[in-house]
């Protein structure tokens, strides 16, 4: 197939795609070889990337998908007058997390880590789509166990649950700020704009400091 | 109240002063951060000591303690009062007591770290939208990928029947309820639990229609409840046994639970 | 706002929604003229127009919507049809999931629960391996039984029948426990799976046995 008509009739599958679209789809389709597809497809994502126009290319979950960019959330929530999805509770972000590094697990061993009752928080990430349940464990009570899904790896633009960091790179010592490093390489896809910096930022670092005076306040009226 | 919301303890409401922590380990981490101290070295009865300061602030306020607090005050002082024991110095290498719980904050700061990585990348992503869902060419209407399809899917579609056959044919369900009384089975069953017992449960099925069975199944767990009834089985696949306990039932109370 | 970045936010409105977006509603949400509004919308098309790529932008039902050309009509259909073969609808995950709980199961007992006829869904559901025929029910006419397959358990990660979610479980997972009342009216032995173990065992590995026959004479179907 000639270049031009080629990558034009990727962009058409893209386009109409709801999941992300896998190279190997594409070579079965169009019956070229994975390298030319991938040439198309980086092609793609650069030209989108130059323009700044309304969306970009971006792999996830072991496909490519196109998607808007985050600094036109504002603007998309107030034409669909839509609230948009409620951030991820802290107790869903943990008990995420574990099942990431942990999976397959099992609601009483998650539990068991977290130091407390999994259960509510589990469903709400089951309604997120954000895990899954993958079977039995052969245990007494034989419990579910849980796995993150295609979703969990789109949602947080990885390509692959191997993606994540090694759980030993995140801060071992108490009280040691997170490794600025490890928080760059997962956010390295994630295209912050200056607006979207400024403004999440200072959030999650107000939203520590209230728990810090929180304490302090319930201390000074127990004394 | 959302799940967020009942670990909080009601975040929601207003002049809301005590910390939200978020459970037993997230507390300990924030009290050995807050004195300063060697994670590996924790100064165990100041940290009990504040712990349950911690719980004791809670109460005064009327909020609920939930019971992963309650454990991990307990291992706290069980793990103090093994400090206290004189160590045997002829042994090498003796456990610290502490090492179990220090192994568990560890991981659980660890897990924290990764989530509020997380919690970054989800306001960020969150502000990416892909295409509203399309049915697909050649599809009709909505349909789900299958390796994406789980349990969670497949119950969740169960129930959707479920609820759909309720709404369209109440009066079949009003004639279900009719034909077999809970309170009936469960007096059927007593008897003859006080001819012979025990008995086995296989035994006692035997014949009976589905929607009877499920009336005894009924019958039989509100027996267990009140104690007047226990269910045995051996091993794993093997019978089950039911047995009358001391405790005399009265049985005109088994009407009560028709209309449970 | 800047003509560049109205132009992009455009766009990612275009992009995201489903529907002809009307003018009218890009005022109000930008509060810009008309005129702006439309000058820009004609730029986006002539851009896409002049690029031949995946899509454009074209006028319909009073609005403007990005839609794929007709041109990529067939290898979006070949690509889809691909991937649709591993795609269920509702109806076939409600009928499988019914097949499930209710089984040995027939037609017009399924038909009657969901209140459509099911023979369609069925049959999708037979092709998918999904459930297959288990005998005749010796009423008048000796429908087909069906029941679930292994690949069914494989697929959701079961070892045996027994390990779906039981009733009590269903407030674990989705929040909302079962009204009891319309299992009693519907259902056979999802209560009483437990004390079916006995009965239930030898079937089970007879429907093993019926289910690689079945694979057989499928194979000799085909060669």
């Amino acid at each position: 197939m000639e270049s031009n008509e080629l990558r034009s009739a990727i962009e058409a599958i893209l386009f109409v795609s709801n999941d992300p679209v896998k190279v190997d789809d594409l070579v079965a389709a169009f019956d070229e070889s994975p390298e030319t597809i991938t040439a198309q497809l980086d092609a793609i994502k650069k030209t989108l990337d130059a323009n700044l126009g309304g969306f970009v290319l971006e792999q996830a979950a072991g496909g490519w998908r196109l998607a808007t960019r985050a600094e036109h959330d504002p603007i998309l929530k107030k034409f669909f007058a839509k609230k948009g999805e409620s951030r991820l509770s802290i107790a869903a972000l943990e008990t995420l997390a574990i099942v990431a590094y942990r999976q397959p697990i099992t609601a009483p061993e998650l539990s068991d880590i977290r130091g407390v009752n999994s259960t509510a928080v589990l469903r709400t990430l089951l309604e997120r789509r954000m895990i899954r349940v993958s079977g039995r464990k052969e245990v007494v009570g034989s419990p579910f166990l849980y796995r993150t899904t295609r979703e969990f790896l789109v949602h947080f633009g990885l390509n692959d649950i191997r993606d994540l960091p090694r759980l030993e790179e995140f801060g071992d010592l108490i009280g040691e700020p997170i490794n600025e490093d490890v928080v760059a390489a997962i956010s390295d896809h994630v295209m912050l704009s200056r607006e979207d910096d400024e403004a999440s930022q200072p959030e999650i670092l107000r939203s520590a400091q209230d728990d810090v005076d929180d304490v302090k306040s319930t201390r000074d009226q127990h004394e | 109240m959302t799940e967020e919301e009942k670990e909080l303890g009601g975040e929601s409401s207003y002049n809301v002063t005590v910390p939200t922590f978020h459970g037993p380990l997230d507390l300990l981490l924030h009290l050995i951060k807050k004195n300063e101290v060697d994670v590996y070295d924790i100064p165990i009865a100041l940290i009990t000591d504040q712990f349950n300061e911690y719980l004791d602030a809670m109460e005064e306020l009327d909020l609920e303690i939930a019971a992963d607090y309650i454990y991990m005050a307990a291992l706290l002082i069980h793990i103090k009062s093994k400090m206290l024991l004189p160590r045997d110095e002829t042994m090498e290498e003796v456990e610290d007591p502490r090492q179990e719980l220090v192994d568990r904050l560890l991981e659980y700061q660890r897990f924290k770290s990764v989530a509020e990585s997380f919690a970054e990348l989800d306001v960020v992503r969150m502000g990416m939208w892909s295409r509203k869902a399309t049915s697909l060419p050649g599809a009709d209407g909505s349909e789900i990928d299958m390796s994406e399809v789980s349990l969670f899917d497949l119950i969740d579609a169960f129930r959707t029947a479920l609820n759909r056959y309720k709404i369209s044919h109440p009066q079949a369900l009003e004639l279900q309820r009719l034909v077999h009384k809970v309170s009936d089975k469960m007096a059927e069953l007593y008897e003859r639990l006080k001819e012979k017992s025990p008995i086995r449960l296989q035994w006692f099925l035997e014949g009976r229609d589905r929607n009877e069975l499920i009336a005894i199944f009924l019958g039989m767990l509100e027996l267990v409840r009140l104690g007047g009834i226990s269910l045995k089985q051996a091993d794993t696949f093997g019978d089950i046994l039911v047995a009358k306990t001391q405790t005399e039932m009265d049985q005109s109370t088994f009407a009560l639970f028709d209309n449970a």
